[in-house]
């Protein structure tokens, strides 16, 4: 099967500082795949190179689309949602406000009041705030809010940076829990950064290992859950 | 070449440009001037807040023109050298040491403003470069005896207002009287000549309100004014407050007597942007002729400004009375150079333009004419006093002089 | 509007590591150009020198304000005015000699800046923009005011003698002036590079940097952002004094806003954080202007405004920019093509 | 107490000039986080454009639409054309080509229309209202004000393209990841800025006559009131131009001796002290945030 993206050459710096050294990946339609590594391996650098909202050079494509030049928003126009570390929250918008911006680039706006109130289903939290300026929620309601912005887009494939950043273990464990269910039901492809491997790892069907901007080990999420040495040598647990 | 040698080479080059300078510092009785032609250099705001007067330079520059065209000044054709000093005296400083040391011209002619003009005054003189007809009614440039380069050419501002304290005097000696006055030497020299026409009796103003000109509007001061229950406005602004404050008045209802000094009595500009309704029965006092004034249709002078704007100034404005102004200051420039062609030097016309009498322009009306002598700068000192009929200014009474009121 | 992210790239200003002995060369051959230069010209065009290098001690000022500290300022034209104006007063109502009317200016200048740094401290970005700006709109207004008039002669300004050249020098005044001039310029313009890299100047740059942080390691963030302040009125208000013994007049006309938008103007194009780049912003304050009038008086602003932008076009951030662009490209060359 | 009355009565006439400045002053902040110095020039060249279109005889409200058009249109062209170029540049540098701006507005009008001032026609006829205090047409100016203000209001609130510009200037970065074009935002809100202070200047030259330097001091004004309600709030910025107004009246009516002559002053005194207490102005907002 074809893959949804695949990347070549990828290569991005900041400055004089070459960040990412060429990266060869790819993603299947439909899965998802971790991209993990140590801190400054370059996997958030990944995200906004894919994005589009840093300079990069190499080969991307989405869907057989040529997207290594694009503009951001014209890369999210063609379906690719980016939960961005720190979770981009619209601080003085309401959270209803914040998901609509979701849906902005979809031209269809009768189904936006749908997608609301679908996105209320997996969220209830979001639904009891949402007239609340989106700035007074609390950690886990933005990664919540966030993840449910990117799903206004009805996107193909997301882009998750660290959603268990910063969060309590057992908020975390509910976002993921939401994560494999938003899999099940949108089909939805996703790329997973995260520190947390073991998390990861349980949601992913496929990983990367990043190691100073260049993939050291690529294979199944369960061959790398399962090979020892590279628990030790990459993710140290 | 030995060290030595290059060592006393330098020295000799840095020696001869000391020289140099200092040979180029003093200044000459005839720099500027050829068998040929005459420099003449101008300084105005052509670019800032106050640019609007910029059309002054623009017609005299046209006059030059014209004059070249018909054969130039005695026998030399003039060039005509202006900037732009944005109003700012820095500026003007930097542009007349410009003209007199870069350009070298004979002399600055009609350069705009008071603070402008007290800027180079020093410099002017000690340069012994006439500064001639600055284009400014205050009446500190007509001081032959400290300044005897600088001469002022309108009727000063402290004149016009004792014309008016002597008319109030005489007309309504027991008027109440409310100033609106901008707040700078313009302003306060009317208010000073007003205060000093009337002597003992300056307790006749009841109400000053100094307004600035960033001031958007004047409305706060003219409540004020019409609070005080004065009878008499003298209304001492520039044309854009002028016609607000006329305009105001009339809206508050208000009815006095109003004095509009002549920096403003424009009805282009002033009268007809206020409404004619508001501006009836305005008094003010004139040195030229209205160009708007239908008595003035078949007037000799009058046909000639025309010609002169439709022939060397068609985008000039012949509503504005700076076209008017340009043209009739330029022409006593004309008048002076002529009687200085025999001795055609700095001196030589800093004596002829000392030494004007009874001198007609086209445009000043029957019985005002430009007079100085050695110890009179001051060349316009008459006035004619006018009222506004709803159309036209009407000139009433007798021409008065500003002289005995120096 | 924070000035931070932008000055932030120059670390010292004045001191990068590697090209150190380039730099000084530089400097020296700057500072002989501009020795020599009144040997060889006319009276009139030393004046405009002088005046670019008072315009370029007034924007060195604005610099140590802006560049260093992250402080905005749109009314520096108000210092200058009070320097110029004390100046002023003390020669011609205390017939003070003019060169001490110098650090007079200074110490005025420097206690109306630290006085009104205290209350603008409250005040970031926007707000301290839009209160600078109001005070170089409202100072015209309180120099012409008729409660001082005895002292700064009102609307009519004062009149200033000026100085011939002292020892029998064989220089003309304009000379006298502009070696005058030069000399107070490179003595604060020393005396700034020493302050940028002295604990001082680096508390100012903590500030500028990361106003937590600074707090953070013990820096008192009101005291130095007031004495920024100071410091930087004290270099606009000698420039002022300069400026008024040079011009021989001040007024309030001297002194509007545009002014204030000038030095402004003039920081920018130098390049903001770039200490040097005063210099070039000096020289567009004076010439630019001219070089406008002359392509076509009625549109002269016009021409002014296309200039600038065309400017800001070919160097976004500044001459400051530039010079380091081209810099790092030669020493790139350098470095790659290794000792034959 | 009659001239304290008045002077209150006639400053909320001249705050509505301050106010109606201020909205445009508020526009363009939302849009691009910065007070445009050239603001007041644009609006003064778009009046220019309306006394044309009216002195080649098109009606009012005809011209008044076209103006307010072809001014959203220019907005637009100048974000495009002057400012894209300098997206990476830094925020002095854009400070800067406002001046240039200012520059050439300026002297572009007065080379095409000369320095001399110009009546302006008020479509809310002449007269007087509370015995001259405010004329009809500074009573027209401030309902306009008002229209303007609640359109906003519903622009922001309630269609799609408000909420996107609200999401482009509040964050950026975050907009263009759900598909907002930013950078037309921007240009959208010159338009709009430029469209509102096209409204303003054809209300305020009925007031103060139709010159180049019209709008020099007024921009001042219009600033110190924007900022003095809160540069996040239109409403804000309407109340702030009112009281600019009526400070400025007091201050100089009531103040001895200084008072007359230092009427600006003291008002942007005021409006300092104010914002060392309240530093985001009285109506702005103040973004609540949980870290």
């Amino acid at each position: 099967m074809k893959p949804l993206l695949s990347v070549r050459g990828l290569e991005a710096s900041y400055g004089d500082l070459k960040v990412l050294r060429g990266l060869d990946f790819t993603i299947a339609e439909g899965g998802v795949t971790a991209l993990l590594g140590a801190n400054g391996a370059g996997k958030t650098t990944t995200l906004r190179a894919l994005c589009g909202m840093i300079p990069r050079s190499g080969e991307v494509e989405f869907d057989g689309r040529p997207i290594s030049r694009a503009r951001t928003e014209d890369i999210v126009r063609l379906g690719i949602a980016h939960v961005p570390e720190g979770r981009g929250t619209f601080f003085n918008l309401t959270v209803e406000e914040n998901l609509e911006l979701g849906a902005m680039s979809r031209p269809a706006r009768r189904e936006v009041a749908d997608d609301v109130a679908r996105i209320y289903g997996y969220f209830p939290r979001l639904k009891e705030r949402r007239r609340q300026q989106a700035g007074t929620l609390s950690g886990g309601e933005q990664q919540m809010l966030a993840i449910g912005r990117a799903l206004m887009l009805r996107p193909r494939l997301m882009l998750l940076d660290e959603p268990s950043f910063g969060l309590a273990p057992l908020v975390v464990e509910e976002v993921f829990r939401i994560l494999a269910h938003v899999r099940e039901t949108m089909k939805v492809s996703m790329l997973l950064v995260e520190q947390n491997a073991n998390f990861a790892l349980s949601l992913a069907d496929h990983a990367y290992l990043l190691e100073t901007g260049e993939i050291a080990v690529a294979g199944s999420a369960e061959e790398i859950r399962n090979d020892e040495s590279i628990r030790n040598a990459y993710l140290g647990y | 070449m030995t060290r030595t040698n290059s060592r006393l080479a330098i020295l000799g080059v840095l020696a001869a440009a000391t020289a140099l300078t200092v040979v180029a510092a003093s200044a000459d009785e005839t720099t500027g001037i050829t068998d040929k032609t005459i420099k003449i250099g101008n300084i105005m705001p052509y670019s800032g807040p106050a640019s609007a007067y910029s059309q002054i330079a623009k017609t005299d520059a046209a006059y030059m023109k014209m004059l070249n065209d018909n054969g130039g000044v005695c026998g030399r054709q003039i060039e005509f050298i202006s900037y732009d000093d944005g109003y700012s005296p820095p500026k003007t400083v930097e542009q007349a040491r410009k003209l007199v040391e870069s350009d070298q011209v004979a002399l600055i002619f009609n350069s705009l403003g008071t603070g402008t003009n007290t800027a180079i005054q020093k410099y002017m003189n000690a340069k012994k470069t006439p500064q001639l007809f600055v284009a400014t009614g205050a009446s500190k440039f007509g001081d032959p005896e400290h300044f005897p380069w600088t001469m002022g050419w309108q009727p000063d501002y402290v004149s016009e207002g004792k014309i008016y304290a002597r008319y109030l005097l005489k007309n309504m000696p027991d008027a109440k009287i409310a100033v609106l006055y901008q707040n700078d030497d313009y302003g306060k020299d009317y208010l000073a000549g007003l205060k000093a026409g009337l002597g003992d009796k300056a307790s006749m103003i009841v109400a000053e309100q100094p307004y600035e000109t960033s001031d958007p509007t004047v409305d706060s001061q003219m409540v004020n004014l019409k609070g005080s229950g004065a009878d008499v406005f003298f209304n001492v602004a520039t044309p854009k407050f002028a016609a607000q404050a006329i305009k105001k008045a009339a809206e508050l209802g208000w009815k006095p007597a109003q004095l509009l000094n002549s920096v403003s009595n424009s009805v282009g500009a002033v009268l007809k942007p206020a409404g004619f309704e508001a501006s009836k029965g305005v008094i003010s006092a004139l040195y030229l002729k209205d160009s708007q004034d239908p008595q003035w249709k078949d007037d000799e002078g009058m046909k000639k400004w025309n010609a002169f704007m439709d022939k060397y100034y068609p985008d000039g404005d012949k509503n504005s009375s700076f076209t008017v102004y340009g043209y009739s200051v330029s022409q006593t420039l004309e008048k002076v150079l002529e009687g200085a062609c025999d001795d055609f030097t700095h001196s030589g016309i800093m004596k002829s333009a000392a030494n004007m009498k009874n001198v007609d322009l086209d445009l000043t009306p029957p019985g005002i004419q430009v007079n100085t002598s050695a110890t009179d700068f001051y060349p316009l000192q008459d006035m004619q006093l006018i009222k506004f009929d709803g159309e036209r200014w009407q000139p009433f009474g007798e021409v008065v002089s500003g002289a005995d009121t120096q | 509007m924070s000035v931070r992210e932008e000055s932030s790239a120059i670390t010292a200003a004045g001191k990068p590591v590697s090209r150190f002995g380039a730099r000084n060369w530089a400097g020296i051959v700057v500072v002989l150009v501009l020795a020599a230069l009144p040997l060889f010209l006319a009276n009139f065009t030393i004046f405009q020198l002088t005046m670019m290098l008072i315009y370029a001690i007034a924007i060195l000022g604005l610099n140590l304000l802006t560049g260093i500290n992250g402080q905005f300022s749109l009314g520096h034209g108000a210092f200058y005015a009070i320097g110029a104006y004390t100046a002023a007063i003390l020669m011609e109502d205390a017939g003070l000699a003019y060169g001490w009317t110098l650090p007079a200016a200074g110490i005025v200048c420097f206690l109306s800046g630290f006085l009104f740094g205290l209350p603008a401290l409250r005040l970031e970005g926007i707000y301290l923009a839009l209160a600078t700006f109001g005070l170089a709109v409202a100072m015209p207004q309180f120099l012409k005011l008729s409660v001082i008039e005895p002292w700064t002669g009102g609307v009519q300004g004062i009149v200033i003698t000026k100085p011939d050249a002292p020892f029998g020098l064989p220089l003309s005044q304009d000379q006298w002036l502009y070696y005058f001039t030069l000399v107070v310029g490179l003595l604060l313009y020393w005396f700034a590079v020493n302050l940028v890299s002295s604990r001082s100047g680096r508390a100012l740059m903590a500030i500028r940097d990361n106003p937590l942080a600074a707090r953070a390691m013990g820096v008192n963030n009101a005291l130095y952002k007031s004495l920024a302040f100071g410091v930087s009125a004290a270099f606009t208000g000698i420039a002022g004094a300069l400026g008024a013994i040079v011009v021989q007049f001040v007024a309030p006309d001297s002194f509007t806003f545009f002014l204030s938008v000038a030095l402004f103007v003039g920081l920018v194009v130098g390049g903001v954080g770039w200490l040097p780049g005063a210099l070039v912003g000096g020289a567009f304050v004076v010439f630019v202007p001219n070089v406008a009038e002359h392509f076509n008086k009625a549109l002269a602003g016009a021409v002014y405004g296309v200039i600038l932008i065309l400017l800001i076009y070919l160097m976004p951030t500044g001459a400051g920019g530039l010079v380091r662009k081209v810099a790092d490209f030669i020493g790139r060359r350098m470095k790659s093509r290794p000792d034959r | 107490m009659e001239i304290l009355i008045q002077q209150i009565v006639s400053g909320v006439a001249t705050g509505a000039i301050y106010a109606c400045m201020a909205l445009a002053i508020v526009m363009i902040y939302q849009a691009i986080h910065h007070l445009n110095f050239a603001q007041g020039e644009m609006a003064m060249f778009s009046t220019f454009v309306a006394w044309q279109l009216l002195a080649w005889g098109v009606p009012y409200w005809l011209a008044f639409v076209l103006t307010v058009a072809l001014s959203f249109a220019g907005g637009i062209v100048i974000e495009r054309l002057v400012f894209r170029r300098l997206e990476n540049a830094p925020v002095l540098s854009h400070v800067v080509v406002f001046i240039a701006l200012f520059a050439i507005f300026n002297s572009l009008a007065g080379f095409i229309w000369n320095f001399e001032i110009k009546p302006f026609p008020s479509p809310f006829g002449s007269g007087a209202l509370f015995g001259g205090l405010m004329s009809p047409h500074q009573a027209g100016m401030i309902v306009v004000t008002l229209l303007v203000l609640a359109l906003l209001y519903v622009f922001f609130r309630f269609t799609r393209i408000g909420l996107a510009m609200r999401a482009a200037a509040a964050n950026p970065e975050s907009a263009r990841l759900v598909g907002i074009r930013v950078g037309w935002m921007t240009a959208l809100g010159w338009g709009m800025a430029s469209a509102i202070g096209a409204v303003a200047g054809m209300m305020i030259a009925p007031v103060v006559f139709l010159e180049p330097n019209m709008m020099v001091s007024i921009l001042l004004y219009g600033f110190a009131g924007a900022v003095l309600g809160g540069l996040t709030s239109p409403v804000g910025a309407v109340i702030g131009g009112l009281a600019v107004g009526i400070i400025e009246n007091l201050a100089g009516t009531y103040i001895p001796v200084v008072g007359p002559e230092l009427k600006l002053p003291v008002a942007l005194f005021v409006i300092v002290a104010v914002l060392v207490v309240r530093p985001s102005g009285l109506l702005g907002r103040k973004i609540v945030q949980r870290v």
